[in-house]
């Protein structure tokens, strides 16, 4: 098998495995469906292994192949083809190995769904997709698989499109998404503009030919041309990857079922952000401006969605923030030229923070659907399996050092310590406090998940649809294919950052795909403090992030564990501050306002008063009537009277003389 | 020669007046007679010119001929005068300001803007003693316009023919004799041969 | 190929209705099956012209002349280029399809419904084959009168407006357009379209020219504001009049413009671009947003397609502001081929549009959004194709919407970042209202008992939507070959237009 | 010009004038015929008058009068003309008045007015037609022209009984005969501003003086008036419509579909024979007439609910494309204003024969309600009617189209394109009352489901009549080259 | 002395004397008919005076076809006046109203 249909099948399987189990659901059954798409994506998992393996350790170089022209317009070559480097098969990797315990997960998390073949083919399709997105060798199919993940995501939060939070939350998504990708879109219009091209291994070539190159868009104003393109495409970014403001879809999209939740907005899809801006680090690096606007978009959002999940009760939301926030981490890190550290970060997130919503969702299964924490505690005696995954995730997410989260969030802030970046302080001091944030809901959760005193009742009588804190039984551990799944990205959880810091960070791994100008480069200056994982962890004990960390422990310990009402204290002593976080600072109601209902205003504006009014009631059937009441008006002439007929005659006669007899 | 042009002037003056009271008079009848009145004056007027032919026709056939007839009909309808409508006498002085308009504008063009003054048309040289304007008149008509004469009879055909269509009624109710039924008549239609069965018992 | 195949193309569809049309009411079957072969048959002959269609050459092919009005110089006058072969390949696919989605549903007049079909797409082959400007005008404005009947006779509650208002518009439109035609022979003539590409005018000329095409050609695509005939007349056809309207006679306006004003009067377009962009840009915008809060579903697929549209022009326009820019003439070619396929793509997925609408108002009776709400609980077939033609409405990548729709945009920002703004906006409008309708009608709780009654589509009902769907993906996909068809036709119009025609 | 009574009786003058000769003696036959045949053998009369139409096409259209290399040939001393354009539309005015008959009779059985007047009294009036294509001197003009208008008023009060007939012939009779007496003062302004009454004679005459000459100009703006009080031209129209509404339909269809075509031979022979010399100035006043009779008559039609009264409208405004044509001065103009009426005879021709063919009973069909559900009742009579309407509308295919822009496309060659564009605007305008019918026929449900009776000979007639429509449409091009080549 | 002028201006306002009173007369449709002679009248006059005053006969012969016309369209206009009579047994011009509009 050549390298070349090696790498056509990975995506393809999937998408192959997403048309059998769409299209012949009847046919395939419900096993028939799970079967032929984790096959599919095991598979290409597999392939995907291999080709990490191949360039790993046979030296396989950087591919570039196109698969067929899409089209060639104006001598720009449009194409689908793959470009297949380090940063790319680590992304197929994460990819596929994440979505390939989601296959397995969904089993048992979906077993009593009836659209259960229907959700089959979308995540396979959604693996399809996203390998599309990262393996992309060209902006137009990047900006296929943006979309299409879009699409998948779109009809994932649908997926229960009977509930209306869910098809609301999936068009919300949608549309933000959308405002992402309309920046997204101007930006590859601008690179075609700038390049006239869209292959990447022709821009990246090219980049220095921005140098100098301006551009107005106010006239007047010049830009500059790098900048302008970087800040068009990290809008995509913003959109796809959820940061601030566009973030507010990504807590709504916890409707739809929790494998998802796990799966594209957790570890793959949100993170395609990321991987776009690092994959265009040859750009971006020649702006420092849209470098710095990237760092403080990502730092706000790192610290205010964090604070967020504070306030959270939703199981899932709380692990949505945190997403948000971890997203916000890596965008800064991006925007700190430390692309591989985002990278880094990225994968361990993947894993962890896959783990912690497929623990989540075990909770949520026991609890017949119920994702309220505040009818929940005491789980641990229950679900030992869920709880213990759920711990080694939190450390993880939490960034206990030699747990995987650690190594990369630790190599951020410290990255951001070391740059010199404009505003670097200010980011500096946010990711740092953020960590605080982090650790404390992060240990929220767990206290109020499975620590303490059960705060639901079982009721065995309480019907289908029993109230919020009653269950018909006792909650009970997930079955197998739940907590294998769990087990088994527990494993990359604890462990991956310590193996792979080293060669993803340091080691240049990552130098084929990303450019970091020299003068930008903190993750090389880091290099030179490095002296391998265990002293880096070590090293942490002494640091202030590890220390944050801790204290959020302790005080979530004391707050969740022994003074239950000290919360409600704090809401209550700073109530401010906490309706401010419990309404999310207000950005949905001022979207809300500001553009929904004003766009439907202004839509009904013009379609009455323009439309209807105007141009059709004036101008169309206002001149129809014009000639109607001409038309009565004339008709009137015709009086029946003969010497009305004979005058008129002699009107016209002398009219005639007059204007050109008498007047000539 | 005044003669001439106080005839003029005053076969003139009649014309015009005539002609008005012919618009203007209220009993059909006398604008009839008012018609007549203009004829002759116009008919005087043309003698003046020495186009004796046509003043005789225009006496012969208008007179003689056409007014008969109007007054004829006139008098057949026995037509109620009916009074005046009041819209008449409200858009009277626009109907004469529209009239009197086109006279000054026909004036202005006969007498300022046209050249018919006598540098242009010299008053026309008097016929010599043996003149035969009805002989002229009529080898012009036979040669020159012998197509138009043709054609000229056919309109009186068509006046015929329309005069009958439109006015012949064949009420149901009159009698009257029908020459073509009457020549074609055959014995048959006349004696019908009625054959009686003759009477017979009735049985009981 | 030596035997006329434009003409067959063009006149067995005419002489087919007429012949249908003779079958009477009483053999409505009769009338069904043979509309159904006969648009077939043209569809084959069309795939052979495609066949034998040589993409390489800009120049006429398929050529036919033949003297018609001889005392004016008038022939008929046929030919194809890459402009022309994709939007009769688009006429003859989707003959049979509205044949197809006729077949139980018009139960009225079936030989007259059938016959008036195939008549107007003889007639808008025709138009799209025409070469001579009277010819072109014949077919513009006889097409009128099949679809005229066809609201009219089968259409909704209002239809006697619509019907009246879309046949005045248009013609009111392209009178202006027939002065044009008539003063380019008087001054030059001829009337063979490809002459008077090659004849120079001077410029007040050509602005009156362009004006006097402009009319007519706007008022077809429609460009705001002289759009208002169209949402009135969707609403009230049958769907297969809505199929007919959004999916081919549209195409007429841009075509129109890339037949006649863009090469006849380039300077005058030239000038006059920043005048037709701006209108452009206004539909894209302006029309997204009256699209967002219609409650008719065909309303706001028609609305929608007025958006659509305004690609089109945009796409067709921009060229000017990219040579105007510098000697870097990038993107002009791509804005045309991108308006090229924006609306071969529109065709499929209007069409779609309005056939899936169809669809629910055989069963319902009903086009307001209000009257549905989760169609996808009972008819779960019926919502894949709806939700997958909706996200080709809003241009989703993989969908034949989104090719011409990326393409003017990339073209655009090449022209003014501004002008890429704006018509990117359509990203965002065109997805709310798109999917705000199938949030409405397709997702959701099971709205009504109506809906709950609801049978998913029958096989002739997906065979009609699977076949667009196929298009859809496939121009998706690989828009290759349909862009192919076309370049060396784009090159020579770009070339040209290039070219100063005044006097 | 000294005519001899020896040129007068010359057998080729008699040879020329031979279709004259022959309507004439067949009237004058079948007057006498009628005297001796019974009530129910009438057909005898139609027939008669068909055998006149048809030997009078073969006479006209046998050709060979002409001399080598001459485009007229001259008769009776030049006051009578024969050319391909009177020849063309003499023909025509056979076919058209064939039409007539052929639909008359159908509607005159069924209304119990089958009388021979009808027959000679049309046929005197194609005479006077026939006279008037031919005149090359005013006083052939005049005597046509009279011979054409007081047929035309007998057969407008065909209808003894009928108050409307009769109101409507008493207008027509009052206004046309005052019309008639306009045209002749005109006619005696350019008499005495040119000393002849020889169209030719008046044309040298004319050249030479030019437009400066006042006389000359003061009796051309009677002339006109007179021409376009025939033609039926704004604001001399307002006979028009009563006189179609009022009269008979069959009448009415005369009235509307023959004697326009002696209308423009009248207006071609006056202005562009006789006055070309101040085309300038009669092409301002016909654009002025054809501005008002087509604005007028679209925008007067609309308020109808009376079809005849919408196609009198209509008439008035397909007139002001008449003069359109006529505007250039121009071979090319002339023709397409020949060939507009002439199309637009074949038009109102099938339109009153569509009335015809609806009316029953004694009553006629002349509500635009009556056609409501057409196509329900008989799809193709409605088909036929359609056709009718789009073809009058100008929508192109149809006959109605070619016309329209062959006179448009004369505006633009006077140089008038304001003129033009207003027309185009009018006839959009226009186009909503023929689609009213269209919508009435095709949209609406039918008042009554009876079907619709009418004679083979009659059904054969609309049919080719509404064929017409579109089939000189589609090969337009033999109707249009024979309407160029009349004018050399 | 008598110029061509005079008689012109004669017949000038014998015409529009019988054109005034088509449009004035609103009662009786007879004296429309007479006004109808009136305007063949002033055309005669002018054709009358144009033929002696240009020396050529072709005016003469116009007059007379003039009077065989006018004397066959009395007779048509009187035969239609009858029928108007019967008819409506009025021939009151203000009440010919039925066909209007």
């Amino acid at each position: 098998m050549s390298l070349t249909t090696t790498l056509i099948l990975i995506p393809l399987l999937p998408l192959l495995a997403a048309i059998v189990a769409g299209l012949l659901h009847k046919q395939v059954g419900r096993a028939g469906a799970h079967w032929v798409t984790i096959l599919g994506v095991g598979a290409s998992c597999v392939l995907s292994l291999w080709v990490l393996y191949q360039q790993m350790y046979e030296g396989l170089g950087t591919q570039d192949i196109t698969i067929y022209n899409w089209m060639i317009s104006d001598g720009i070559r449009f194409q689908v083809g793959f470009l297949v480097d380090h940063l790319t098969s680590l992304m197929m990797v994460v990819v596929t190995s994440v979505s390939l315990m989601v296959h397995i997960y969904t089993i048992g998390y979906m077993a009593e769904d009836p659209g259960y073949q229907r959700f089959f083919s979308y995540i396979a399709l959604f693996t399809f997709s996203m390998l599309m997105l990262v393996m992309a060798n060209n902006f137009m199919q990047l900006f296929f698989g943006w979309e299409a993940v879009g699409l998948v995501s779109y009809l994932l939060i649908g997926f229960w499109f009977k509930r209306e939070s869910a098809i609301f939350a999936n068009l919300k998504a949608f549309l933000v998404n959308r405002v992402g990708d309309f920046g997204f879109l101007l930006g590859i219009a601008a690179v075609v503009y700038a390049f006239g091209s869209l292959d990447y291994a022709d821009v990246f070539g090219r980049a220095g030919e921005l140098e100098g190159k301006t551009f107005s868009i106010i006239p007047g104003l010049d830009w500059q041309l790098a900048t302008v393109i970087c800040i068009c495409l990290f809008i995509g970014a913003m959109g796809k990857s959820a940061q601030a403001p566009l973030h507010v879809w990504l807590p709504d999209s916890m409707e739809g079922p929790t494998p998802i939740s796990a799966l594209i907005h957790a570890a793959t899809m949100v993170t395609a952000g990321i991987f776009m801006v690092a994959r265009m680090s040859p750009l971006f690096e020649l702006s420092d401006m849209a470098l710095t606007f990237v760092m403080l978009i990502g730092v706000f959002t790192a610290l205010a969605m964090g604070l967020i999940g504070i306030v959270q009760n939703d199981i899932k939301r709380v692990i949505a923030y945190s997403t948000l926030s971890q997203l916000g981490y890596m965008t800064v890190a991006l925007g700190v030229s430390a692309y591989s550290a985002a990278i880094f970060h990225l994968m361990t997130h993947a894993f962890f923070k896959a783990l912690l919503f497929l623990g989540a969702g075990s909770v949520i299964i026991a609890l017949h659907h119920q994702q309220d924490m505040r009818y929940m505690g005491g789980l641990r005696k229950h679900m030992p399996i869920t709880w213990l995954t759920a711990w080694l995730g939190t450390l993880a997410l939490v960034g206990f050092p030699f747990f995987s989260g650690f190594f990369s969030k630790d190599a951020i802030i410290e990255a951001v310590a070391l740059s010199n970046r404009t505003g670097s302080e200010i980011a500096y001091w946010g990711v740092v406090l953020g960590v605080l944030v982090t650790s404390f809901y992060s240990f929220r959760l767990l206290y109020l998940a499975f620590h303490g005193s059960p705060r639901y009742t079982v009721d065995a009588g309480a019907g289908h649809h029993p109230p919020d804190g009653v269950l018909q039984h006792e909650p009970h551990e997930s079955p197998a294919v739940v907590t294998v799944p769990l087990i088994l990205l527990a494993i990359p959880s604890v462990i991956i950052g310590y193996f792979t810091i080293e060669p993803v960070l340091f080691g240049g791994w990552l130098s084929d795909a990303i450019h970091v100008a020299p003068q930008n480069d903190v993750v090389a200056e880091l290099g030179t403090h490095f002296h391998g994982p265990m002293a880096m962890g070590t090293h942490a004990l002494v640091t202030v992030p590890f220390w944050l960390m801790v204290a959020g422990f302790v005080i979530a310990t004391l707050v969740y564990r022994f003074r239950p009402a000290l919360a409600d204290y704090a809401a209550m002593k700073l109530p401010v501050l906490h309706r401010l976080l419990e309404n999310k600072y207000y950005f949905d109601e001022f979207y809300q306002s500001a553009f929904v209902r004003r766009s439907i205003q202004l839509g009904n504006g013009l379609w009455k008063k323009a439309d209807a009014g105007f141009i059709d009631g004036w101008l169309v059937n206002g001149s129809a009537r014009l000639m109607g009441n001409l038309a009565a008006r004339i008709r009137e002439w015709q009086s029946g009277y003969l010497y009305h007929y004979a005058f008129a005659m002699i009107l016209g006669l002398i009219g005639m003389l007059t204007i050109w007899v008498i007047r000539s | 020669m005044p003669i001439i042009e106080i005839t003029f002037y005053l076969f003139a003056a009649v014309l015009v007046g005539a002609a008005v009271m012919v618009i203007s008079v209220r009993n059909p009848v006398y604008a009839a007679l008012f018609l007549v009145l203009t004829f002759f004056s116009a008919a005087a007027l043309w003698l003046l010119l020495e186009v004796e032919f046509l003043a005789i026709v225009l006496v012969l056939v208008y007179v003689g001929a056409v007014m008969v007839l109007f007054l004829f009909v006139v008098m057949m309808l026995d037509i109620n005068l009916a009074p005046l409508k009041e819209g008449f006498i409200r858009y009277l002085p626009a109907a004469i300001t529209v009239a009197v308009v086109m006279a000054v504008e026909l004036m202005m063009v006969l007498w300022v803007r046209g050249k018919f003054g006598s540098e242009a048309f010299e008053s026309p040289v008097p016929h010599p003693p043996d003149y035969n304007n009805t002989k002229e008149v009529g080898e012009w008509l036979y040669t020159q316009y012998m197509l138009p004469f043709e054609v000229a009879g056919i309109i009186l055909l068509v006046a015929i023919i329309a005069a009958v269509a439109l006015t012949l009624r064949r009420r149901p109710e009159a009698k009257r004799q029908d020459p073509a039924r009457q020549v074609q008549v055959k014995r048959d239609d006349r004696i019908r041969m009625v054959k009686m069965k003759s009477e017979t018992k009735v049985e009981e | 190929m030596s035997w006329p195949i434009l003409s067959v193309l063009t006149w067995l569809p005419i002489l087919g209705g007429v012949a249908v049309m003779a079958l009477g009411e009483q053999r409505a079957s009769l009338a069904r099956m043979a509309s159904l072969v006969i648009s077939v048959a043209a569809l084959a002959v069309a795939v052979l012209l495609y066949m034998g269609f040589d993409s390489s050459t800009a120049a006429m092919q398929f050529e036919e002349l033949n003297p018609w009005i001889a005392t004016f110089n008038i022939n008929y006058h046929l030919g194809v280029d890459g402009f022309s072969v994709p939007l009769i390949l688009l006429t003859a696919f989707f003959g049979p399809l509205v044949v197809l989605a006729a077949w139980e549903v018009i139960q009225k007049n079936v030989h007259q419904y059938m016959a008036a079909f195939l008549v107007m797409e003889g007639l808008m082959v025709g138009m799209f084959c025409a070469l001579d400007g009277l010819l072109f005008y014949v077919f513009f404005e006889a097409m009128l009168i099949p679809m005229f009947l066809v609201i009219g006779m089968w259409g909704g509650p209002n239809r006697v407006y619509a019907t009246i208002k879309f046949f005045l518009y248009t013609f009111l439109g392209s009178v202006f357009m027939l002065i044009g035609l008539i003063y380019l022979y008087n001054v030059s003539g001829t009337w063979s379209i490809l002459e008077w590409h090659e004849f120079p005018l001077g410029m007040s000329v050509q602005k009156w020219l362009f004006l006097g095409f402009f009319a007519a050609f706007a008022v077809k695509i429609p460009m705001w504001p002289v759009h208002t005939w169209l949402p009135d007349a969707h609403v009230e056809a049958p769907t297969g009049g809505s199929v007919i309207l959004a999916a081919i006679m549209l195409k007429i306006g841009g075509y129109g413009f890339i037949r006649f004003s863009l090469p006849i009067t380039p300077d005058a377009a030239a000038a006059l671009d920043g005048f037709v962009i701006a209108l452009s840009l206004v539909a894209v915008v302006y029309i997204g947003f009256v699209a967002l809060v219609q409650q008719d579903m065909k309303k706001l697929i028609a609305y929608s397609s007025i958006s659509h549209m305004g690609f089109v022009t945009l796409g067709l326009f921009i060229a000017f502001g990219i040579f105007q820019n510098g000697d870097n003439a990038t993107g002009a070619a791509m804005g045309v081929e991108g308006a090229m396929v924006q609306m071969i793509s529109h065709g499929f997925v209007s069409g779609a549009l309005f056939l899936c609408v169809g669809v629910l108002y055989d069963r319902l009776h009903s086009r307001q959004i209000a009257d549905y709400g989760g169609v996808a609980n009972t008819m779960p077939w019926f919502a894949t194709f709806a939700v997958l033609f909706f996200m080709a409405n809003s241009g989703l990548p993989g969908t034949s919407g989104f090719v011409g729709e990326f393409m003017v945009i990339l073209a655009a920002f090449q022209a003014n970042f501004w002008y890429a703004f704006l018509a990117g906006l359509t990203l965002i409008l065109g997805a709310a209202y798109s999917l705000w309708l199938v949030k409405r009608v397709i997702f959701g709780d099971i709205g009504n008992d109506n809906v709950a009654k609801l049978k998913d589509i029958n096989g002739r009902e997906a065979f009609v939507l699977g076949v667009i769907a196929v298009m859809v993906l496939l121009v998706g996909l690989w828009p290759q070959p349909l862009v192919e068809m076309m370049h060396a036709s784009v090159e020579q119009l770009l070339a040209h237009i290039q070219q100063s025609k005044l006097l | 010009m000294n005519g001899s009574l020896l040129d007068s009786v010359n057998i080729g003058n008699w040879m020329l004038i031979a279709p004259e000769l022959w309507v004439l003696t067949m009237t004058c036959v079948i007057l006498f015929v009628d005297l001796y045949i019974k009530e129910e053998r009438r057909g005898i009369i139609h027939l008669l008058g068909m055998i006149t139409l048809i030997f009078a096409a073969i006479i006209t259209l046998r050709g060979g009068y002409l001399e080598e290399g001459a485009t007229q040939a001259f008769a009776f001393n030049d006051t009578f003309v024969r050319d391909r354009m009177g020849d063309v539309l003499k023909a025509f005015s056979y076919l058209v008045l064939a039409g007539v008959y052929t639909y008359a009779k159908f509607y005159m059985r069924q209304f119990s007015l089958f009388r021979s007047d009808f027959y000679t009294l049309s046929l005197e009036a194609l005479l006077g037609i026939m006279l008037l294509i031919s005149a090359n001197n005013l006083v052939m003009v005049y005597l046509g022209l009279e011979l054409l208008a007081l047929a035309s008023y007998a057969l407008v009060a065909f209808d003894r009984g009928s108050q409307r007939a009769s109101e409507a012939a008493m207008k027509y009779f009052v206004l046309g005969s005052m019309a008639s007496g306009i045209l002749l003062y005109g006619m005696s302004m350019i008499y005495g501003a040119t000393g002849s009454l020889d169209l030719a004679e008046i044309s040298t005459a004319a050249a030479a003086a030019g437009s400066g000459d006042i006389i000359l100009l003061f009796g051309m703006v009677f002339l006109v008036v007179g021409i376009a009080f025939k033609l039926g031209v704004v604001p001399f129209h307002m006979w028009i419509p009563d006189v179609y509404h009022g009269a008979p339909a069959a009448v009415t269809l005369f009235i509307a579909a023959v004697p326009k075509m002696a209308a423009f031979a009248m207006a071609y022979r006056l202005l562009q024979s006789g006055l070309g010399g101040l085309h300038v100035d009669w092409m301002q006043m016909l654009a002025v007439l054809a501005v008002l009779s087509i604005m007028a008559g679209n925008l007067a039609a609309i308020a109808q609910t009376n079809i005849k009264r919408m196609l009198a409208y209509s008439t008035i405004s397909h007139m002001g494309f008449v003069l359109l044509g006529m505007l250039p001065g121009t071979a090319t103009g002339f023709g397409a204003a020949m060939y507009y009426v002439i199309v637009y005879s074949l038009m109102s021709a099938a339109a009153f024969g569509m009335v015809i063919l609806l009316s029953h009973h004694g009553v006629e069909a002349e509500k635009l309600d009556d056609f409501k559900g057409l196509n329900r009742r008989n799809p193709w009579y409605a088909a036929i009617m359609a056709m009718v309407m789009f073809s009058m509308a100008g929508v192109p295919i149809f006959v109605g189209f070619f016309a329209k822009w062959l006179v448009i496309k004369a505006a633009l060659d006077a140089g008038l394109m304001w003129l033009a564009l207003l027309a185009v605007i009018f006839s959009v305008v226009g186009a909503f009352y023929y689609l009213r019918v269209v919508k009435l026929m095709y949209f609406d449900e039918p008042l009554a489901e009876s079907s619709i009776e009418a004679p083979v000979d009659f059904r054969a007639a609309i049919s080719i009549n509404g064929i017409l429509m579109i089939g000189l449409g589609i090969f337009s091009s033999a109707l249009i080259s024979v309407c160029m080549s009349s004018f050399t | 002395m008598l110029t061509l002028a005079h008689f012109l201006t004669l017949g000038a306002i014998l015409f529009c004397l019988g054109v005034a009173g088509i449009f004035v007369n609103r009662k009786n449709v007879i004296i429309l008919l007479m006004c109808i002679e009136l305007i063949l009248l002033a055309v005669n006059m002018n054709f009358v005076a144009f033929s002696r005053f240009l020396g050529n006969l072709d005016g003469q012969v116009f007059v007379f076809f003039i009077l065989t016309v006018a004397a066959a369209e009395a007779a048509i206009g009187l035969a239609i006046l009858v029928v108007l009579f019967r008819n409506r047994k009025t021939i009151n011009v203000a009440e010919l109203d039925d066909l209007k509009g």
